[in-house]
Parts: structure tokens; C-alpha cells; sequence
């Protein structure tokens, strides 16, 4: 059992993402340390990639501000390797940034790198369980979970594809089309929920999630677990654009985890008892 | 099944909300367009005839003949419907996905070819479009916005990044991710996720088809060599298919060598869009290909003088055959792209597109590469150019261009 | 010898100094063009299928054969390379000039799609090329005069008077009379002196031979009507010339209706150009024909949206055949031109010309006279009208109109 | 032997032209009489047409202007019958004027009004022979001369075909090209009148005639009569321009007048004697 499934082991995961170095190397610290402060259960640090095709508009800012201050994969993996955070933390980057580190072709002089400085899982979005299985065996090598994403249009023999791969936990998009937070809770939640529950790995949702209500509804529905991201990134880019100390921003960023935490946990306290996941 | 690879090159490195479509159209390409299922290929032949133009003519270039001392052969897909043989392929794809039952569709341009013909195809057919623009490329090619405004397409500008064609790409992708059910997204060149590299060529094809039979008629043999621009590479894939097993005839993809194809690093910015000849590997936009990136796999922002070159990657199936020695990379920078915009507009009374001007800056650089009989495809007009034309002869000492006193005032 | 009348119309009524000249044009026209002689006739087929892409299609249209409850087929004249039927013409006559030995070239255009159909013709024969262009069209058209410069052509602004066709002819024939010796004159359409009215309907009647072989192998019959917008009537002539023997295909003129068919005497300003529908019979640039004239013979202004329609006079030939009832003359108002340029571009996926735009007119106009089927010459692509239809269309309230948001700021 | 023919029968002949009506009616009536007293011995009138294809800028801007202070063919007429000269007078202008002019079609009645108010002459710059007969045939009723004009570029049967019918006296045609005074004198002058010595009929040059001295130098080549027009109508667009009264152009015209036709006789003289005409 890796460090990622027992976050999912006792009550629902609060499972963040931020974009690293959004927008400059010691504020994103502070950042990511303050969301382990408000009840992170896991962290998705976010590498920047140019060309950043699953996220909205939002995410999209934090990758263009992240990389106009300067960060590359090898400043990504010192920051890394300077947190202070007790909790997994989860790369979550595009291929082609796995594809090219280091000197040889192919995805593993990153994966070492990235479990030297103590990354313990990957999510890659433009990797489907078709091309992933260098990656994944570079990740069984050095013991990293291989989280993949399942859509609402992921079905049948796809989805059992998947899911005989997946590790850590599997990141159930609530709704088609890309990152960004939502006013509303999607329908297609409880459905894609339902699909997954023949399959005993945590199920953390995401995409669109916003609001401490958001998180109680989607755990009530059964999810393991909560992954919020543009929610998150709107704090850090506001704080950007009204130029307001590193702190100040890092306090609503903890305040806003607590607001979700609470959130899921109180979701899961209304779940009708089930059978808890192993 | 069909192989989604080309060596090493190709594949589907797409979000997951994406792969079941693409499996959908892989399954869709293989049943219509390979096995003819329901007559699709037919009725595609068709309509290709007689809404699009086809036959283009290969017409013998006295002018060029006598200038490089061979004999030089134009394949006209200038004068297919739209201007551009971007229409064999958007009218393939449009088609196709209403035999697939979509509802909608969505496509990226760069230099508007693909936007327009992708507008005429879906009007044609009855589709409604929406299509992607970078603001950039809005400006340098109004004309093509406008005409797809008029055949009842949206024009979507994407203002994020430098606003050319890699971020129309990537934001026509999120508008496919988010509406993929009932929405076909009609790629542009031979580039993305299998299967679009290899339904791209096979769309395109018809070109080297018609220039191949063509050839031996008019000159009873195969020609020496066969040149085409690569932005993407789908007029270019088209113009070499079927010459690949000819193993006498040399392909040569005339890349935009920009400005220069020193790249700066610092400013993640590669002054050409070499792609092919200048990049090295890795995956964008659903394939791994050739790319033009940082040493830490950023992609680079290009540059070209025109528009439908200015792309950072490559379909994967030129990138393999440029690494099996079956096709020669060679590059035309911009003042020689311009200079052969111009001469071909005197010499042969056809205005070329920038994109395709490229390809003749090559043969004035090259005659002796040529051989005894060569085949240059004309891949589109030029008039979607006049304003840029006008703007980039000023900026510079372009010995074949004629003095433009009677557009005093600037622009049209 | 040809005869230079039909019925009443034609002749030769030109300054005396070219009167040789158009001997020596008769002489050539019955040497090379109707008797072949040195294979002239062979060597401009092939031209024109070779450069300027011949044949061209004869489309279904689907929607609009749905909308008009006919089978609607469209003679796609906007595929020929330039975008519009005035190739065959420029390219017949340039050729013809160079059999002659003439070593110079002018020419008159309107819409400038003559203009720039004679200078792709001249840069491909290597001949030098002037144009007259009214100043008022020259800003109606820029992308057209910007085309003719690339091609090498001079363009001469004419400034005298309202600046649009008449005016050019008169000032392109001016340049005849004096450089006559060496220098052709490429006219435009089926006016002027004999033989010219003839000799352009001859090279334009490659769209009718090709459409009605079309037509009986696309539906084993002959059409029951044949649609063309008539300015001078070039392609008018050209799409109804081997259907006037078949006196069961109707044939209608469409001319344009301008805002009004009421004329301004006092002011000699006819608000239209409908020369065959309103005019009465008179002298002009060298032929009797029908004319848009006051009581004693002064030439109207014309008007029309579309540049290439904007005549006062009409061929010989057409004016005959209206006399005689083989021809109806009909009209077609801004309008409804608009509106029927913006339904092509939406339901079809082909945006015509303005003055293609016409004939559409006419069929939304009167579906009832189609027939079962029909045949409309699409005589034109408007790439070159983009700019007068932003505009037009911004002043009027055109239901078939696309929002025009992405253009705020005004023109291209 | 018409009036016209008289004129050139003693040394050689100066025939002006003017636009009738420019700048305006009144105006023009003062301008023709002093072209009159100067020494015309013939006087060509021009009826402004819309479309002067034969004209160079000069005379496009008279017959702009003419038309423009309301010029019409019935108001011509009436010009003419008014006028208080004592030449011969030939009406210019093209033919579809002549031929709408009046209810039945054709050109008779034109000739018909035109004899009415004393016209003696008329030449038509867009009626080439081939398409003359309907005018010359009316013109012989009436007693009126149909002059031609000979160009440049014509010789053998076209010159022999327009000879056939020309009667009063043969424009020849100075130079290829549209009217417009000119600063130096055709060298083809010398060339067609020489084509033209086995005809009897009087020889009259025009096209770019501008000086006295020109005129000398034509009248010496063997012109029977010298034709101005723009050198003219030069005179009077200056002064229409500079807005300055109309007797003092009318005296500018008369004194242009005096020159050329002086120059015509100086270039008589200096003639080697030869035959003289009929
Ligand atoms: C005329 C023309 N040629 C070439 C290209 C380049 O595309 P590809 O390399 O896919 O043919 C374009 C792209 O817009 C184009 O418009
Ligand atoms: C596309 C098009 N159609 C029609 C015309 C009208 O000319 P015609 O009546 O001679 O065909 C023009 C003239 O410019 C034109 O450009």
C-alpha cells in the first residue's frame, strides 16, 4: 500500500493542485505549504507545460505566469525537493516534459528524478493507458503510482484498459471538456461514480469542483476523494493581479482547503454506511 | 486495425475524454474511407469532382522550364474550390462525420485555408462550423475570415499566447474535449492523433494520384523530383504518397526557414518553422513527430512569413520519412519565399500562396536539384497574402517585386 | 468574309485609325480562330485546360434544388484559374495577339476580373499589359488592381467622369488609336467593333459546349432553362450559345436592377444597368446595340452594386436575340443581389460574385420559371467583392446576412 | 462646287474647331465669331457627345463642360442658326447623336435640321466608311459635304473606299492617336498627304497642330487647309479657369486665329508653285 492510497484510507481526500512557480518560486512555496496546513491529503503539483491542452482558462494563466517567471523541470524538481509538507505529492505534467528530461529518450531519467526529490505518484493528461506503458513501467521500477484519468465518455473495455493500470488513485473527471471551477455540481458525476464501483481503487473527482458545498455533495455521492484545482488557482491569480502579500494569499489558500475539507468530510458523515475501501 | 505509428512517430497522446472519439473515427476511417463502406469514397470522389474542381491540371511552366533549364511542371491545386488543396481534406472530413452522425464541427486555421475550406465543406454539406483563429493570424489574413463569416461559420479568436496556429490547435482540442459527442473535430494537416496523419494523406493523396498519371502523359516517365512546402505537411504528404515507392524520384518539403534558423533559447523562440529539418522529438498534439522545442521539451514559439507554415511540429509520417532518407527536409527563408512569390506572379501570371511560394524559392536556389523533369505543387493562391505581401515587399529590397506607386495609403 | 452584323446590331463604328487594325483582327480571327490555321484553336484548348483549368464542373446543388423545388445545376465558371469565365476570353485573345505578332497588350476592366484575367493571361504568354480602370472601380476592387500589378500589368487610373467602365473602354481605346500598330486590344466582354462581339462569344462558348454535354450525361436531357447575369454579356453569350438552337431551353439575361429601374434625365443617371430589359437601340464603343441613353443619345451613367455589371451598353449579339424573343431579358435589384450572395455563400458553400449574384436573384426571385431543371452560370467567385459587401451589406437590412461582429473597425 | 470646297479654292484654308457650348452658350457664340473674324475659312463645330473616344484631354474637358452648362443637340441647332458668321460651317460629332436625333430612327432627320440652320458639312469620327451609307445618303439629299478622316494607318482599298465618298475636303490625320495640341509637327504629315495626291479633293491636316509656325511648316508640305482644335480650346478652358471675361478670350481666340492663319499662308508661299486646285 503506497503513501497515496492510505491518504484515501480513513475518510475522504482533499487532493489540491496547484501550478508550481505561480506565480514566482517562494510565493508558490508558501502556497502549496499553506494548503498542507488547511487539510491536504495529497498534492498535485502542477510542472507548467507551454501547451497546456486539458485546462481552461484558468490553469492556463497559472502554467503562463509559472513559466514566464522562469520555472523549468529542474527548478520544479528543487522546489519539490524543498518543500516542507507531509503529505504524497503527485506530478502532474505532459508528456513531452516526461518524454525529454535528461539526457536519454524515453520517460525514466524523469521518473528517477522525480522520486529522488520524493514525488510519489504521476497524473498526465495527455497520456491515455494506449501509450502509457513506458511510462508506467518506469514508475512500477521506482515504486511512483500511475494515476490516470477517466472521462464520462470512458466506458466498456476502455475503462477495464484503465483501470487494470491505474495506481494510487483514479482521477474521475465530473464532466467533459477542460479544467476550470464551476457554479454547479455535474450531473455526470454520480454516473461515472457508479461505473467505478466493480474496481476497489480510491476514486477522487474532479473538475469543476469550487465550493466547500460542491465537495460535501460529491462525497455524499460516493467519491473517495475531491481534486480541486482552478478554485484554488482563481486565489492565487487574484492575489497576483491586486499585487497582495505572499501571506495574505497563502491564509485564504489555507482557508479555502479548510473550507473544502470540512466540506468533504462532512459529506462523507451523511453517506449511508457502506462497506469502507480496503 | 490500422497501425497508429510510422516508425516511431505518430501515436494518440490525447486526454482520455478525447480517446473514445478517436477510436470512434479510427473506426469510422477504416470502414468508409479504407473499405468504402457505403459507398463513402465515392461519394467523396464525387463531390470532390464536381464541388471542388477536381481534376487540378499539372501544367508544364514554360517560363520556369527555360529559367532552371528543366522541365518544370506545376500541379494547380490553386485552382481548386477555395483556393487551396486544403478542401480535400475538410471536404473528406466534413463528410465523414456526417456518416458518423455528428452534429457539429470545429476545426483550427492558421492561415485561414483550412478554416475556409473546412466553412465551404460544413456549408455545403449542412454542418454548422465553428473555427479556431489566433488573433494573429486573424489580422494577417482578414479576407479568409471573412469569407468564412459569409458561408455561416463562427470565427473563434484565441487571444492566449502568440495567437497563431499551435494555440488554434490547442484550443480547438478543448472545444472537441468539451463537446465530443455529438462533434467532429476536422483537423488540418496530416498532423494529431492517429488516425488523422494517415486519413489526412489519404484525402490529400489524390494529388500525387492525378500528378503521377499525369506525368507519364504528358512525358511518358516518372519525374526526377517532386517539391512541396511543409507546414504540417498534409499538400505535402498529398503531393509525395504516391511517389514513395518510386525510389527514382527525389521529395523534397520546403520548410519555412523564417527569418533565420538560429533559435533563442531564452526566449523560447525559433525564428523559422523547421520542423523537419531543425527539430528533434517528441509528442505534441495527440503524436510524437519532430519539434520544434527547448532542450527542456517547451514547445517554441515559430515564425514564417506565411501564416500556414507557422507551426512548431510536423505530421509524423514526414518525420519518419525524412529519418529513412525518402524525403529531403530543405528550407526557404523568407526575403527568397517572397522573391518567388513574386517571380512566379510575373513569370507564370499565377499568384501564389506564401506557403507555396516556398516551395519555388526552392527551385530558384536549387536548379540543379531538379533534374530533367520536376513537379511543383502549387498548393494555393495567393490572394488570402495581398495584404501581407504588400506590408512585408515594403519592409524590405526585393529585386522581383513591382513598384506598388498605386497603392499609396498603405494596406487594401 | 464574317458578317459584323446579327440582325440590326453590331458593326464597326470606330475611329478611322483602327479601322485597319480591325481588318487585320477580322483577318486573324477567321484565320486562326474559326479555320484553326497553325493549330491556334489546339494550342488554346490546351492552354485553357492546362493554366486555367478547363473544364469546369457542372454541380448539383442540393440546396438550393431543394429550396426551389427544380434541379438546380451550376456551371462553376469561379473555378477557372482567376476566378471568373474572363480567362477564356483574355487568354483566347492575348494568344491570338501573339499569332498576329502584336508585342503589347491593353485592356479595359470594370469589376477588374477582365483586367486581371488579361494580365494572367499576358504574364503567361510574356506579353506586356496595361490596363484602364476607372478610379471609382480601382476603389471598389483594390485586391483586383493589387493582382494585375503582381502579374507585371500597369494599371492606368482613369479619372474623367463617374470612373467605372464606360469610361475605362473609352480611354482603352484611346491607347488603341494610338499605338495601334503594335499593340492588341484585349476588350472585355461581347461588345466593341466587330469581331469582337463574335470572337469573345466564341471563346467564351466553351461554357456551354462543356454544360450541355454535362447536363445530358448528368441527367439525359437538356436543361429547361439557362441562367446568366449579362453586364456586356460575356458570359451571358458564352453559357446560352449552343442552346439556342434547342428551342425548348429558355434562356434569361439577368441584368442588374440597380436601386430603381426609373431614369434620371435630367441628371443622365440610370439608377441600373438593365441595357437589354430598358435600353433602346444606339452607338457605342463601336456597335449598335441596345443603350441606356436619354431622348437624344447621350450615354447614361449606369449603376449597379457589382462593378462588373455597371454598363450602359450590352453585346450586339444579346440584343438580337432578345428582338427576337430567343433570349428574356430580366432584372435583378441590389438588393436582392446581396441577399442572394449571402444565401449561395450559407447554403452552397461557393460565395459568388456580385454579378453572379444576379442570376441567383433571379431564380429566388421567380423559382416558378426554372423548370425541372436548370442551369445557372456561376460566372465568378467573390473573393474580389468582400469589401464592397461589408459595406453594402452594413447599410442594408439583409436577412440572409451573417452578424458582422468580428469585423468591428469597418473593411478588410 | 459646295461653299467648301470654295473655301480652299484660293490658298490654303485655317478650320477651326470648337466645342459648341463651352464653358456656356453665349460665351461660345462669341468665341466662333472671332475665330471668324481671325480668318477661318471653314468652321468645325463640335456637338459635345458623352463619349469622345476620338478626343485627348483638351477636348474632353470643352465637351465636359459644354454638356455640363446643358449642351443639347436641339440647342446646337438653334446655336447655329444664330450664329453671325460668314463661313461654311461643318458639324463634328459622333454618331449615335445623329442617329437617335428626332423620331424616326436613322440619320435623316439630324441632316435634315442640321441644313435647316445652315450646317454645310459634317464629319463623324466613329463612322468609318463601311458603316457610312444611311448618312452619306442623306447628306447627298440635302446638299451637305460628309467629310472623312484619312489616318495614319490608312492606305490601299480602305484609302481608295473612304476617297470614293469623302466629299468637301479629306481630314487627314496628323498622327496616330486622340486630338491634343502638340509642341512639334507629325513627321507622318508629309507621308499621307503624299498618299494622297492622286485625289483631287482639298487636303486639310489636323491633329496637334498648335503655332503659326506649324502651320507654315504643313501648309509648305502641301496641306490645302490646316485643322486646330485643341490649341483653341486651350484658349478657352484658360479662361474659363481664370474666370476672365469672355471678350478678352474672344480677342486671345481671334489673335490665334490671325497667327495660324498666317502661318498657313506664309507655308503657301514659300510653296514651289504647283498646279492649283479646282
Ligand atoms: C496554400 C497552403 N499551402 C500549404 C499550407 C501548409 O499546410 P500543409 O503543410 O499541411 O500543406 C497551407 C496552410 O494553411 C496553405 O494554406
Ligand atoms: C464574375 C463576373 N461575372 C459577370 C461579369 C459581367 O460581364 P459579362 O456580362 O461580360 O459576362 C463580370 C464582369 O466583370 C464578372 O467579373
Amino acid at each position: 500500500m503506497s503513501r497515496i492510497d492510505e491518504a484515501f484510507a480513513d475518510g475522504p481526500a482533499f487532493v489540491p493542485y496547484l501550478a508550481v512557480g505561480d506565480p514566482d518560486y517562494e510565493s508558490s512555496k508558501a502556497y502549496v505549504e499553506a494548503l498542507a496546513r488547511g487539510g491536504a491529503d495529497v498534492i498535485e503539483l502542477g510542472l507548467p507545460f507551454s501547451e497546456p491542452v486539458a485546462e481552461g482558462p484558468t490553469i492556463q494563466g497559472a502554467v503562463t505566469r509559472a513559466l514566464e517567471a522562469g520555472m523549468t523541470p529542474e527548478t520544479y524538481f528543487e522546489f519539490v525537493g524543498e518543500l516542507d509538507v507531509d503529505v504524497p505529492l503527485v506530478c502532474m505534467t505532459y508528456y513531452n516534459l516526461i518524454y525529454q528530461f535528461g539526457s536519454d529518450a524515453g520517460p525514466r531519467p524523469f521518473v528517477e528524478r522525480a522520486a529522488e526529490v520524493g514525488i510519489e505518484g504521476i497524473v498526465v493528461p495527455d497520456l491515455p493507458a494506449e501509450e502509457a506503458s513506458p511510462l508506467r513501467d518506469a514508475c512500477d521500477d521506482l515504486g511512483l503510482d500511475l494515476v490516470f484519468i477517466v472521462a464520462p465518455t470512458t466506458e466498456g473495455e476502455r475503462l477495464e484498459r484503465i483501470m487494470e493500470q491505474v495506481s494510487g488513485y483514479v482521477y474521475v473527471q465530473a464532466r467533459l471538456g477542460v479544467t476550470g471551477a464551476r457554479d454547479d455540481v455535474s450531473d455526470k458525476t454520480d454516473d461515472a461514480l457508479a461505473r467505478l464501483t466493480e474496481w476497489n481503487v480510491p476514486k477522487a473527482v474532479g473538475f469543476g469542483i469550487k465550493t466547500g458545498e460542491h465537495a460535501e455533495r460529491i462525497v455524499t455521492g460516493g467519491a473517495d476523494g475531491i481534486i480541486v484545482g482552478s478554485a484554488l488557482v482563481d486565489i492565487v491569480a487574484e492575489g497576483h493581479r491586486e499585487a497582495r502579500p505572499a501571506e495574505d494569499v497563502a491564509a485564504d489558500l489555507e482557508a479555502k482547503a479548510r473550507e473544502l475539507t470540512e466540506g468533504a468530510e462532512s459529506g462523507y458523515a451523511q453517506r449511508v454506511p457502506e462497506p469502507e475501501h480496503t | 486495425m490500422s497501425t497508429s505509428k510510422f516508425g516511431e512517430y505518430g501515436g494518440q497522446y490525447v486526454p482520455e475524454a478525447l480517446m473514445p472519439a478517436i477510436e470512434e473515427l479510427e473506426d469510422a476511417y477504416e470502414r468508409y474511407v479504407l473499405d468504402n463502406e457505403d459507398g463513402f469514397m465515392d461519394e467523396f470522389r464525387r463531390r470532390l469532382r464536381d464541388f471542388g474542381g477536381r481534376p487540378t491540371p499539372l501544367q508544364h511552366a514554360e517560363q520556369l522550364s527555360e529559367r532552371y533549364d528543366s522541365e518544370v511542371y506545376l500541379k494547380r491545386e490553386d485552382l481548386v474550390h477555395g483556393g487551396a488543396h486544403k478542401l480535400n481534406n475538410a471536404l473528406g472530413q466534413v463528410l465523414l462525420a456526417k456518416y458518423m452522425g455528428k452534429e457539429r464541427i470545429v476545426a483550427e486555421t492558421g492561415a485561414g485555408q483550412h478554416g475556409t475550406a473546412t466553412a465551404m465543406a460544413a456549408a455545403h454539406l449542412g454542418m454548422p462550423c465553428e473555427v479556431y483563429m489566433g488573433e494573429r493570424d486573424i489580422n494577417r489574413q482578414r479576407p479568409n475570415v471573412f469569407r468564412m463569416r459569409l458561408n455561416g461559420t463562427e470565427v473563434n479568436p484565441v487571444t492566449i499566447g502568440r495567437g497563431t496556429l499551435k494555440e488554434a490547435i490547442n484550443e480547438t482540442m478543448r472545444d472537441w474535449a468539451t463537446n465530443v459527442e455529438d462533434t467532429h473535430y476536422v483537423i488540418g494537416s496530416v498532423v494529431g492523433p492517429h488516425p488523422f496523419p494517415r486519413m489526412v494523406r489519404d484525402f490529400q493523396s489524390v494529388i500525387s494520384e492525378e500528378a503521377r498519371e499525369q506525368i507519364r502523359e504528358q512525358t511518358g516517365r516518372l519525374p526526377d523530383s517532386v517539391l512541396a512546402c511543409a507546414g504540417g505537411g498534409s499538400n505535402t504528404m498529398g503531393a509525395f504518397h504516391e511517389f514513395t515507392q518510386d525510389a527514382e524520384v527525389d521529395l523534397y518539403a520546403v520548410e519555412a526557414g523564417g527569418s533565420s534558423l538560429e533559435v533563442n533559447e531564452e526566449e523560447g523562440v525559433a525564428p523559422n518553422s523547421a520542423s523537419l529539418s531543425t527539430g528533434d522529438e517528441g509528442v505534441l498534439h495527440g503524436a510524437r513527430t519532430k519539434l520544434l522545442q527547448d532542450t527542456d521539451g517547451q514547445i517554441m514559439e515559430s515564425h514564417s512569413v506565411s501564416s500556414g507554415l507557422d507551426y512548431a511540429g510536423v505530421g509524423p509520417e514526414l518525420a519518419h520519412l525524412v529519418d529513412e532518407d525518402r524525403v529531403t527536409p530543405v528550407t526557404v527563408d523568407d526575403d527568397a519565399a517572397l522573391e518567388a512569390f513574386h517571380r512566379l506572379s510575373q513569370d507564370e501570371g499565377i499568384i501564389p500562396a506564401l506557403e507555396t511560394a516556398h516551395a519555388f524559392g526552392f527551385a530558384h536556389e536549387n536548379p540543379e536539384k531538379l533534374g530533367d523533369v520536376t513537379i511543383i505543387n502549387v498548393s494555393g493562391r495567393g490572394d488570402k497574402d495581398l495584404e501581407s505581401v504588400i506590408e512585408e515587399t515594403g519592409k524590405r529590397d526585393i529585386a522581383a517585386a513591382p513598384d506598388m506607386d498605386v497603392f499609396t495609403g498603405g494596406g487594401l
